[in-house]
């Protein structure tokens, strides 16, 4: 990253080099905007995420486990499932403006479709020797849903949780970005417009960064809930 | 029944629309839309914009797919390759396509390499987070039975590795045809002058709100179509998966 | 009590149809304990996950206390032959165990009695916290039946439960079930490859034929109803029952 | 914070009324930046908030919704809204063109060693602009068809004004059609202008209005509206005062800031140079039919 | 030709530590026949895996032909006790057997002969077409019995490979590895349950203690070189080993 636009592969201009990127980064860090900004673009996110997690791990694991309500609904996730949440943004603007109410509508539903695939995905992989057997001891869908289902399509959820915290987050800083509601992308736009390249960047590393650690954080969650999986088991023996 | 089943829930929610719309300027009725899509779509438009899109559409999801797997398999395979890359991918992974389209201007033009890369680079993730964990989660007996027989290589790969993870990279790669579909979208917002993701937003600039819609009835008609495609490939692919009781949908 | 009247059962696939049970007709008292044995792929499992209704018959029926089975009736336990594969590996040994009493609702302290007793009756008291995957393939084993016993069933369905157990746990669990069936009068339907275990558990021995499969015999086991690993398995009797059963599953796999 | 359209409420103890403006973050809106901190509003008892949108159809679905009592667009983006029958009605000048070439905020630009010469010689090349069908297209056809060139050909394609410097340097496009900050940098860069198209298209070229709803009170269009004209005028009048409010609610560097081309802040609407933007714009094909700009601006 | 010496494992696990083994020294002779038993969880699958170097010993080595084992030695094949997860779902039985094959590079036409033969040896012909999930649990593990033969080993490592089979199909299976033993010189590590197998199969029996385990009796089979299920197993001395393994495993799981 610093060599490219040192060599002149591209002008230092339109691509700043690492090391002023990184020193512009760290002046940013020193004002207060800037974390004002962040903690509003973190809110909507984690709100955002939350609410998109657990309405499709509840709308997964209902279509995932009642009989005929997959062929039933299938259609119907299939067609709204790439709908660009940006094409949302007329709606989102007319329903809420630029508020944390667009970027929220925006968040949850992109997060959402991310999750509910994989819970179904999951919910679809139980064992079935360890359905009958559940079956058999006259489990209720209540408890096959927790003692059997859940476990089972966890690895799935959490590649899930993974997928929409990265998307909900890219969807938090492009609402702000597009709609204007406050946060870190509404301060990228405000840079980009100003033509101050060394910012923009700035702010885009800040933003993996934040991916970085909210990657992290799920990780450790998975290590946490995931420890008799074997994909984690087998790490943390060896 | 089959087509009662399918349509139903579409039928429900086109009447809910209904009974909403007209309310506002922004939610047209869906007669009027009909109408729109009718008038728009099946013109030249469909050749111009939506073959072009389509196009990019799919050689950026095959370029995902390859990716995807090319690099999840032996990041899911190798510890210490996870623990290096992750943390470089996290940070790629966190940075929303549209500010990284200027980056991705700058280094690959403003033509249809740029905006099949930016599919790319969307589509790429849920490919490779769930091909990684496909391959993190094979069996361990398995992986003992293949290392016994000196199962080794390019052969692991393909008779072990590859379809143990199948059923996960089947999750990821049905993930990103929508992914690939959004974003197909965010790339023509920059830098073109043609095609469906274009012409949508367009449409939404200059306030002609119906034709906005029908353009995304016609996105999520294209995701439909895509996934109903999938879905045949899937059930071959995974014949075995859904039969054995390893699954049980 | 169990009353299965010419069972069918075909598997169907695309490309291929295999009639794994052409037709079983057979009843089982209440507080009987039956042993099934037959050649490798007869469809001995089969049999039993129609009996569990967890397959649906392609013909016939199986009626349980006169009703049809649809699906699980309530109050039977199974022992699946893929033991492995039917524990619950998120869950410690105990909580596998524990699981189907909670369903159940059996009050908290009872289940911990319960659970603290079949696990020592199986001889893994000390493995209660580990799980399942931790285990040997025995242990794994016993832990299934840990599981149908701490349940306290009426209905009993065990499919090759002792395969993976050396012979003197082998008998230790036997008298266990004998044990079971007895107190608390489960009836039982059991499947062994063990021709002398058939015979020292069963009040009769069912001998299926290979495919197509039918039962070949019904054989009522006239030994004494106490039952001793020693003195029982010495008698004369024993030796010509088994050896009777021998000859009949011989018959069974030359027919094919 | 988050909920349904807000209508402008009037605290009764101090008979403020809080607004809510939609306005792009630009040079452009610098009058009502400083307007605000003059406290031009205050005297006309509106409590202003200024929320950054991204565009001219952000402000207008934020002010069709309710969301904003008031918002800034460019001409072109109003006179569609208005061809679509949006109740959008303006209130008060924008921003205007300097109408001197060389001099002005927006100029079509091309490399030091580019071929061409004169806006002439746009005809038949690749011109990027931020927004098809909008502004920058009509005009930049006007300045070539003025200078006698063949606009029909020009191949027209999107990019965002941040983004156009660098496509011209690599070559992606012939042409990039740019505003302040952008003018100013890349002609420091070596860029050179060929056409100075707001000054080309029409005299005293009104590029951009604020404007509002039928919803909101006549009383309180009619405060906004007298805040604006004594923000416009000012602003006119203190270049320098404008330069500094651009520190607080932009990103340009400071040495940017010296040198860019301020733009005309009239207090008038020149509806004459509306006109013939519509006219403009329906000979281009980007409106579909005549507009009566008396409709828009009364 | 295999050699172990102070063999120790332990599976360290957050909280809990296993000895499975706590010291294990045994040779095997290139061509000879060992049968391993012992009470259920005492380590006989560890030591298998730490032989077959699937798992990293904890201490002392296994040396085959002189070298230290540190991963999977050529040439050697495993029927693990999990039969039924050592099959690959996605490939029809023929694939499943066919497949190490294919990596040692035997040539087309050999492997044909190869996979038929042994699928006709255990009964599987009819089945090569199918899946594992399509089959029977005995008829999983004859697969893995299947591919282990064609494989054609120089060191087989078998782990309870009969334990879902019927008596008759699994007196078949023993004479057929007892041919494939003495056809091809196979060195043979036989683990199992069944007590008059070990003596009826091995060479030498090998008793592991129960927990912590070590090498209880290390036992020469003196019966006649050829065998034959109906006159080795009447044979007096055969009656005699038995019983004497019998005691032996009784007095390892008396001790824990
Ligand atoms: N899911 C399935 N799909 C197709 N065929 C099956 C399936 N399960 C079992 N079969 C077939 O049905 C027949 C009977 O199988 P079953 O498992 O009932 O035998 P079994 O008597 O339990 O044998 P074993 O003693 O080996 O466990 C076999 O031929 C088998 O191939
Ligand atoms: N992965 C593991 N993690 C922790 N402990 C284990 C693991 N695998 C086995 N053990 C423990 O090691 C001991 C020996 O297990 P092993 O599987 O070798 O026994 P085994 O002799 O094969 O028994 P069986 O005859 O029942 O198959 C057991 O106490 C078991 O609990
Ligand atoms: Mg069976
Ligand atoms: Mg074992």
């Amino acid at each position: 990253m610093e060599a490219v636009p040192r060599l002149g592969l591209v002008d230092a201009r339109f691509l700043p080099p690492a090391s002023r990127i990184l020193t512009t980064l760290a002046g940013q860090l020193a004002t207060p905007e800037l974390w004002i900004a962040l903690g509003e673009t973190m809110r909507g996110w984690a709100l955002g995420l939350a609410l998109a997690f657990c309405a499709a791990v509840v709308a997964g694991v209902v279509i995932g486990i009642v009989p005929g309500l997959r062929a039933l609904t299938s259609s119907t996730v299939e067609f709204l499932r790439p709908i660009p949440s940006v094409a949302l943004v007329p709606l989102a603007t007319l329903l809420f403006g630029p508020s944390l109410g667009s970027t929220l509508l925006l968040v949850v539903y992109a997060a959402f479709w991310q999750v509910l695939i994989q819970v179904l995905y999951g919910v679809a992989a139980v064992d079935s020797v360890a359905y009958d057997t559940a079956r058999s001891y006259g489990l209720s869908a209540w408890s096959r849903v927790r003692h059997l289902v859940w476990p089972t399509a966890l690895p799935y959820v959490m590649t899930g949780l993974r997928l929409a915290a990265a998307v909900a987050f890219i969807l938090a800083v492009t609402a702000e970005l597009v709609i204007g509601s406050p946060g870190l992308g509404a301060e990228i736009q405000v840079a980009q417009s100003s033509g101050a390249v060394p910012v923009v960047y700035a702010l885009i590393v800040l933003a993996g960064l934040v991916g970085i650690g909210v990657n992290a954080a799920v990780r450790l969650l998975e290590r946490r809930v995931l420890a008799w999986h074997p994909a984690v088991r087998s790490e943390v023996g060896a | 029944m089959r087509a009662v089943r399918l349509l139903a829930l579409p039928a429900l929610l086109v009447l809910l629309w209904w009974a909403v719309s007209g309310s506002s300027f922004y939610l047209p009725s869906p007669g009027r839309v009909g109408r729109a899509f009718a008038e728009i779509w099946f013109s030249e438009r469909l050749a111009e914009d939506v073959l072009p899109s389509a196009g990019r559409l799919l050689m950026g999801y095959a370029a995902a797919g390859l990716l995807g797997v090319g690099l999840g398999v032996p990041i899911g395979l190798s510890p210490r390759l996870r623990a290096t890359l992750e943390p470089v991918l996290e940070f790629f992974r966190a940075i929303p396509p549209p500010v990284l389209v200027p980056l991705i201007m700058l280094l690959a033009g403003i033509d249809t390499p740029m905006k099949v890369l930016v599919i790319v680079s969307g589509c790429l993730w849920p490919i490779l987070l769930n091909t990684v964990e496909g391959v993190r989660a094979l069996d361990e007996v398995l992986a003992d039975t293949c290392r016994m027989y000196g199962v080794r290589g390019l052969a692991r790969l393909r008779r072990f590795v590859l379809p143990g993870a199948a059923p996960q990279i089947m999750t990821g790669l049905r993930q990103a045809l929508s992914i690939g579909i959004i974003l197909m979208v965010i790339s023509e917002m920059f830098a073109s002058s043609s095609g469906l993701g274009f012409t949508i937003v367009l449409f939404q600039r200059q306030f002609q709100i119906a034709e906005m819609w029908s353009g995304i009835l016609l996105l999520g008609l294209l995701g439909l179509g895509l996934s109903v495609l999938f879905r045949r490939v899937e059930r071959r692919v995974l014949s075995w998966y859904y039969g054995s009781g390893a699954a049980r949908a | 009590m169990l009353e299965i009247s010419a069972l069918n059962k075909a598997y169907e696939s695309p490309g291929r149809r295999v009639e794994a049970i052409r037709s079983i007709s057979l009843g089982v008292g209440a507080g009987e304990l039956v042993c099934v044995v037959g050649p490798s792929g007869c469809g001995k499992t089969t049999l039993l996950r129609c009996v569990a209704g967890l397959l649906p018959a392609s013909g016939g029926e199986v009626r349980l206390d006169g009703v049809p089975v649809t699906g699980p009736p309530p109050r039977m336990a199974v022992v699946f032959q893929e033991y492995g594969r039917s524990l619950f590996p998120w869950m410690t040994v105990r909580q596998n165990v524990e699981l189907p009493l909670k369903e159940k609702r059996v009050p908290a302290a009872r289940r911990r009695e319960l659970v603290a007793g079949s696990l020592e009756a199986v001889g893994l008291d000390d493995a209660a916290g580990a799980h399942p995957w931790q285990l040997s393939g025995g242990m794994q084993q016993r832990v299934a039946i840990a599981r149908a016993v701490a349940y306290e069933p009426q209905v009993l369905l065990m499919d090759e439960p002792f395969a993976a157990v050396d012979a003197q746990t082998r008998a230790d669990l036997e008298d266990l079930i004998l044990r079971l069936w007895r107190d608390l009068g489960v009836t039982t339907l059991f499947v062994t490859h063990d021709i002398d275990e058939a015979v020292y558990l069963g009040q009769r021995v069912v001998v299926l034929s290979s495919s197509p499969t039918e039962v070949m015999e019904d054989l009522k086991i006239d030994l004494p109803p106490e039952r001793d690993q020693l003195t029982t398995r010495s008698l004369p009797r024993f030796g010509e029952l088994r050896g009777h059963v021998y000859r009949q599953i011989q018959r069974a796999r030359g027919e094919r | 914070a988050c909920g349904g359209p807000q209508p402008a409420a009037t605290d009764p103890a101090s008979g403020m009324t809080k607004v809510n403006a939609g306005v792009i973050a630009i040079v452009d809106t610098a009058p009502i930046h400083l307007g605000k901190a003059k406290g031009f509003f205050k005297e006309q008892r509106i409590d202003l908030t200024i929320t950054p949108v991204q565009g001219g159809a952000a402000s207008v679905s934020g002010a069709v919704s309710g969301q904003f009592q008031f918002a800034f667009a460019n001409t072109t983006s109003l006179l569609t809204a208005k061809q679509q029958g949006l109740d959008v009605k303006v209130v008060a000048n924008g921003v205007s063109s300097t109408g001197e070439q060389g001099k002005d905020f927006s100029a079509v630009l091309v490399e030091p060693d580019s071929p061409i010469k004169t806006a002439k010689d746009l005809a038949g090349k690749k011109i990027s602009v931020n927004q098809l069908k909008n502004i920058g297209d009509t005009t930049v056809r006007a300045s070539v068809r003025k200078a006698g060139g063949d606009p029909s050909t020009i191949e027209f394609v999107e990019l965002p004004f941040p983004d156009a410097p660098a496509a011209l340097q690599s070559d992606r496009v012939d042409a990039i059609w740019v505003v302040e900050p952008f003018v100013s940098q890349a002609l420091s860069q070596g860029a050179r202008a060929v056409a100075w198209n707001f000054a080309d298209a029409a005299p005293d070229l009104t590029v951009a209005m604020y404007f509002t709803t039928s919803r909101t009170d006549p009383g309180l269009a009619k405060r906004f509206t007298a805040a604006m004209r004594k923000s416009l005028e000012y602003a006119d009048a203190h270049p320098d005062e404008v330069r500094d409010v651009l520190k607080t609610y932009t990103r340009i560097a400071p040495e940017v800031i010296t040198e860019i081309y301020l733009p005309k802040w009239p207090v008038d609407v020149n509806k004459a140079s509306v006109q013939t933007i519509a006219d403009l714009a329906l000979t281009d094909g980007v409106l579909t039919e005549k507009i009566d700009v008396s409709a828009l601006v009364p």
